[in-house]
């Protein structure tokens, strides 16, 4: 019994939560700032960026609107951010020492939602007619992108009959988990806010989007829920893929290698496109999204 | 449910203050109603007080964008009044530095347009490209922006070494043809956000009497390098680019083939470089009395100069028409219907200037 | 503990800049060649420096324009939205002259007048280059606390 | 001359065209505003803009720049009362230029469809660019 807590506080402190979660984070968006300033033919930044903007961040004073409440202001990215925090100690990664049950796949889809709608709510309590445009778009999207994201979580569920995470770690490779990752990846676009569907954030018409009003600490603790968020999302790609191998250093680097190669990918086509407008998005997400979810739901049933 | 969306005075999508208040349901923009007058500094009022020689530097600050355009269509309207000839060498030179402004000014627009669809790679690609053609202009002027280059009957610095001039505009030539036009004409996700939108028809075009790419691109003929030439646009021909497609696509179209037309007036301009002097011996610093109107067509349309002189070396009134002036206004017939997404696309089209309008 | 805390915030204040720009009636000189100083040549990410479109999540602010009546109180406002610690910029001679457009009646001519000016950056226009060396130098001022909203805190 | 500026004058009444080096120019005091806007719009002329000048005896003249390709043609008009009939009723890019004439040099246009001020700041008073006004003004902003 004492073990278990043990194990669960690790798992939410240090690997995969809190702390790792949040330097691996930075390290994704640092990579992707500098991949795409090197595309770009420019030198991009530095690789402790990510860092010292959530620094000075913190270091602050909080500016909080009129007529907002205060409590509602702070509350919103700590729920967002604890929420995250849990989801990453369910994560299966290789070493953790975590929690691990039948049906943790479920809450853990519940708790990637948390962050998303806390960003919808805190749009339209600031009373920023920005943010409002910006939540109502990053809500349609959220409507969009899930399609694909469940529809191949499902699919995966169905064909290991089983909803636990560790079991989709385990798992061997095969053409639906490469389907499913396929259709995870394509849903990350939207989830990142990275080109073409960055609409939410889109900075020319609704200025900084939803977080428009935040500032200093509570933008800080957003920023690093953002940062958490990439990472379980890009690792939730990752375990799949670290089935087959039994060393534990392999898997490890399997998935820090998989990991590269989506965020890599993922920046190569947010620098080459432009961004799209929401029902282009909606769109995109409704025909693609469902032929991808057909063909994982089928993959995963006949082969 | 309808509301109101303002953006700006301050705006990320603006360059610089100006007010645009949409009505809008959901994401469709039902009206718009702008405002300007953020950026008045009087400079007419200035302009009436001080003389000939410092007016072209305070004309000059019109508009940092289109400076030089500003300083010669003031002078060629004193020149009018005064019967000063310009020597041809002079002629040319402005006509090369009124070209190269144009270069810039469409390079700035191209990468302000797609920093508002959300495309910042091409925004790096255009500005790596304007790099080159702010160093021509610092090769021949001694300065990036606002270039002190026009003089009362001629222009203040000569270009030295036309060769290696030429070798740079041959660089930016091939950047255009290879980078910049095909993006603008055939990339994808561009035509996907420009086609069809913000459309502006011939007839709301000549109602609000707009001028330059705006206007060709709602298929009205006008160019004043063509219909009325001035500088060095006689010698060296010049052919309009008109479309009538009427939407933002049209003006992106349109802007690309000018800078074409741009570049080879620029090379045609240095290869035939007369010699002579760049400008009279003797300029009057008193101009008799009289009244003038002169004409110039800058990157964003027809600038118009009135100048009324009474014997002193101070105008008794200069009156600037700038493009944007009557550019502006036909937002309110371009966004009817819109999607909100596209609105800062839509205002970037015209290529607004406010220090233009509210000088 | 805490002074490791705030060795750390003051690093990171030197590390991330991030900019605001406001055109308070400038002919568009020193504001075209702002946005040069974020392109490839020029590249102001090196340093950290990002242009951020909210005044909420800025640190320095750019100023250019000899500050129009009608943007008076819009420069004033944004300056209040920025939380400190914050620097404050002027782009060019005429936030700091009025420069040719001094004794005009519908200008204030001077930036100082309006908010507490840091740094002012000589030129019509400025460089990139000085205006990147320029946001340089207002980070480490924000770093060593030297900034005009820093000071008058502590003297309160 | 231009056929087109017979045309005009035909459906104008104007009369005894001047021509110099910048165009054509006429000066009229009872022009007609519909028919001018009318007869503008049939022959694709452009309105450049309008300039105010101060004659010295309290009114003003109002200069009408219009344009097309080459042609240049200049309408001058002078105010009575510091007032002139709108021409912006009938055509709607005169709004602007004659909102911006009324913030400078405080000229009413009588029946103008949309009398706000555009450019002018609230600190200073309507009609700021006439000598006297100005002279004050720039004293004081001078002395600053």
């Amino acid at each position: 019994m004492n073990n278990w807590w043990i194990n669960a506080i690790l798992a939410l402190l240090f690997w995969p939560g809190l702390l790792s979660g949040a330097l691996f984070g930075w390290f994704l968006l640092w990579m992707s700032r500098k991949f795409i300033a090197r595309l770009q033919g420019r030198q991009g930044p530095p690789f402790y960026q990510p860092f010292f903007d959530f620094w000075k961040l913190i270091g602050k004073k909080t500016i909080i609107p009129n007529g907002v409440n205060p409590v509602l202001f702070y509350a919103l990215p700590i729920i967002g951010l604890i929420s995250i925090i849990f989801a990453l100690a369910l994560l299966p990664v290789p070493g953790s020492s975590g929690i691990s049950f039948e049906g943790d796949l479920v809450l853990l889809i519940y708790l990637i939602e948390m962050p998303v709608l806390m960003d919808v709510i805190a749009g339209y309590v600031t009373r920023s007619v920005y943010a409002q445009v910006g939540a109502t778009r990053e809500a349609i999207l959220t409507i969009a992108y899930n399609l694909p994201f469940l529809g191949a979580l499902i699919a995966l569920a169905v064909r290991l009959h089983s909803f636990k995470l560790a079991t989709f770690a385990a798992a061997p490779i095969s053409i639906a988990t490469i389907l499913a990752a396929v259709a995870l990846f394509v849903a990350l676009l939207a989830q990142l806010k990275v080109n073409p569907f960055s609409i939410p954030n889109a900075e020319q018409e609704i200025v900084a989007g939803i977080h428009v009003e935040y500032n200093g600490l509570p933008l800080a603790l957003f920023e690093l829920t953002h940062a958490l968020e990439t990472s379980l999302l890009v690792g939730l790609i990752s375990i799949l893929f670290i089935g087959p191998f039994t060393s534990i250093w392999m898997k490890l680097l399997i998935f820090f290698v998989v990991a590269v190669v989506v965020i890599l990918l993922t920046n190569i086509t947010a620098a080459g496109t432009a961004r799209l407008k929401v029902q282009h998005a909606f769109k995109f997400y409704w025909t693609w999204g469902i032929a991808a979810t057909v063909l994982v739901v089928a993959a995963a049933l006949i082969l | 449910m309808p509301y109101k969306l303002p953006l700006g005075p301050l705006h990320p999508a603006f360059e610089e203050p100006y007010k645009l208040t949409l009505s809008c349901k959901g994401e469709i923009v039902e009206d718009a109603q702008v405002e300007v007058g953020f950026v008045m500094r009087s400079i007419e009022l200035l302009a009436q007080r001080r003389n000939y020689i410092r007016d072209l530097v305070l004309v000059e600050h019109v508009c940092g964008i289109c400076s030089n355009v500003h300083a010669s269509t003031m002078a060629m309207a004193v020149e009018k009044i005064g019967g000063i000839t310009v020597p041809d060498r002079a002629r040319y030179i402005r006509t090369i530095m009124g070209e190269l402004e144009r270069l810039h000014s469409h390079l700035l627009w191209a990468g302000i347009g797609a920093e508002d669809i959300g495309y910042h790679s091409m925004f790096m690609e255009i500005y790596f490209l304007r790099e080159r053609v702010m160093d021509i202009l610092e090769a021949i002027s001694g300065n990036r922006v606002n270039y002190g280059m026009i003089s009362l009957g001629g222009v203040t610095r000569d270009i030295t070494d036309p060769k290696s001039i030429l070798a740079m505009a041959e660089e930016i030539k091939k950047g255009l043809e290879k980078v910049v036009i095909p993006i603008f004409t055939q990339d994808k996700t561009i035509i996907a956000r420009t086609k069809g939108i913000g459309t502006l028809s011939k007839d709301d075009a000549l109602m609000y009497g707009t001028v330059g790419p705006l206007a060709r691109a709602s298929g009205i003929e006008e160019d004043i390098r063509e219909s009325f030439p001035y500088a060095a646009y006689d010698d060296l021909g010049f052919k309009k680019v008109v479309l009538d497609s009427c939407d933002v696509q049209a003006r992106v179209v349109v802007r690309a083939l000018e800078m074409m037309e741009s570049i080879r007036l620029i090379e045609e301009a240095l290869k035939n470089l007369p010699s002579g002097p760049i400008r009279p011996e003797q300029v009057p610093l008193t101009i008799p009395d009289g009244e003038a109107t002169a004409r110039s067509e800058a990157p964003r349309g027809e600038v118009f100069y009135y100048v009324k002189s009474n014997g002193t070396d101070t105008p008794a009134r200069v009156k600037i028409r700038t493009p944007s002036f009557v550019n502006i206004p036909s937002i309110r017939a371009m966004v009817k219907g819109q999607y909100l997404a596209d609105m800062p696309l839509i205002q970037a089209s015209i290529d607004p200037c406010c220090s233009c309008t509210d000088r | 503990m805490s002074n490791i805390f705030s060795r750390l915030i003051q690093t990171s204040r030197r590390r991330s800049p991030w900019v605001y720009r406001i055109n308070a009636g400038s002919c568009n000189g020193c504001d075209i060649e702002v946005a040069p100083c974020f392109s490839p040549r020029y590249d102001g990410e090196q340093i950290g420096a990002v242009l951020q479109g909210s005044p909420k999540h800025t640190d320095i602010l750019l100023i250019s324009g000899p500050i129009t009546l009608r943007t008076q109180e819009m420069v004033k406002d944004v300056y209040q939205q920025i939380p400190s610690p914050k620097a404050v910029i002027a782009l060019g001679s005429c936030p700091a002259s009025g420069n040719v457009f001094h004794g005009s009646p519908t200008i204030v001519g001077s930036a100082e007048a309006v908010i507490p000016v840091d740094l002012y950056v000589p030129g019509c226009p400025p460089r990139p280059q000085a205006i990147l060396e320029a946001i340089q130098k207002a980070s480490v001022m924000l770093e060593k606390g030297e900034t005009r909203s820093q000071r008058e805190v502590s003297h309160e | 001359m231009d056929d087109r500026i017979i045309k005009l004058m035909e459906q104008t009444g104007l009369e005894k065209p001047e021509e110099r080096i910048d165009g054509i120019w006429f000066a009229s005091q009872t022009i007609d505003r519909q028919k001018l806007a009318d007869s503008v719009h049939k022959l694709e002329l452009r309105l450049s803009t309008a300039t105010c000048l101060e004659r010295g005896d309290g009114e003003f003249d109002v200069l009408y720049h219009f344009v097309h390709g080459s042609l240049a043609l200049n309408i001058r008009v002078t105010t009575k009362n510091q007032h002139l009939p709108s021409l912006a009723a009938f055509l709607p890019s005169a709004s602007w230029i004659e909102r911006e004439m009324n913030d400078l040099y405080a000229v009413e246009f009588d029946g103008h469809p949309d009398p706000r001020p555009l450019v002018r700041p609230a600190q200073v008073p309507a009609g700021f660019f006439r000598k006297s006004v100005a002279e004050s003004l720039l004293k004081e902003s001078e002395a600053k």
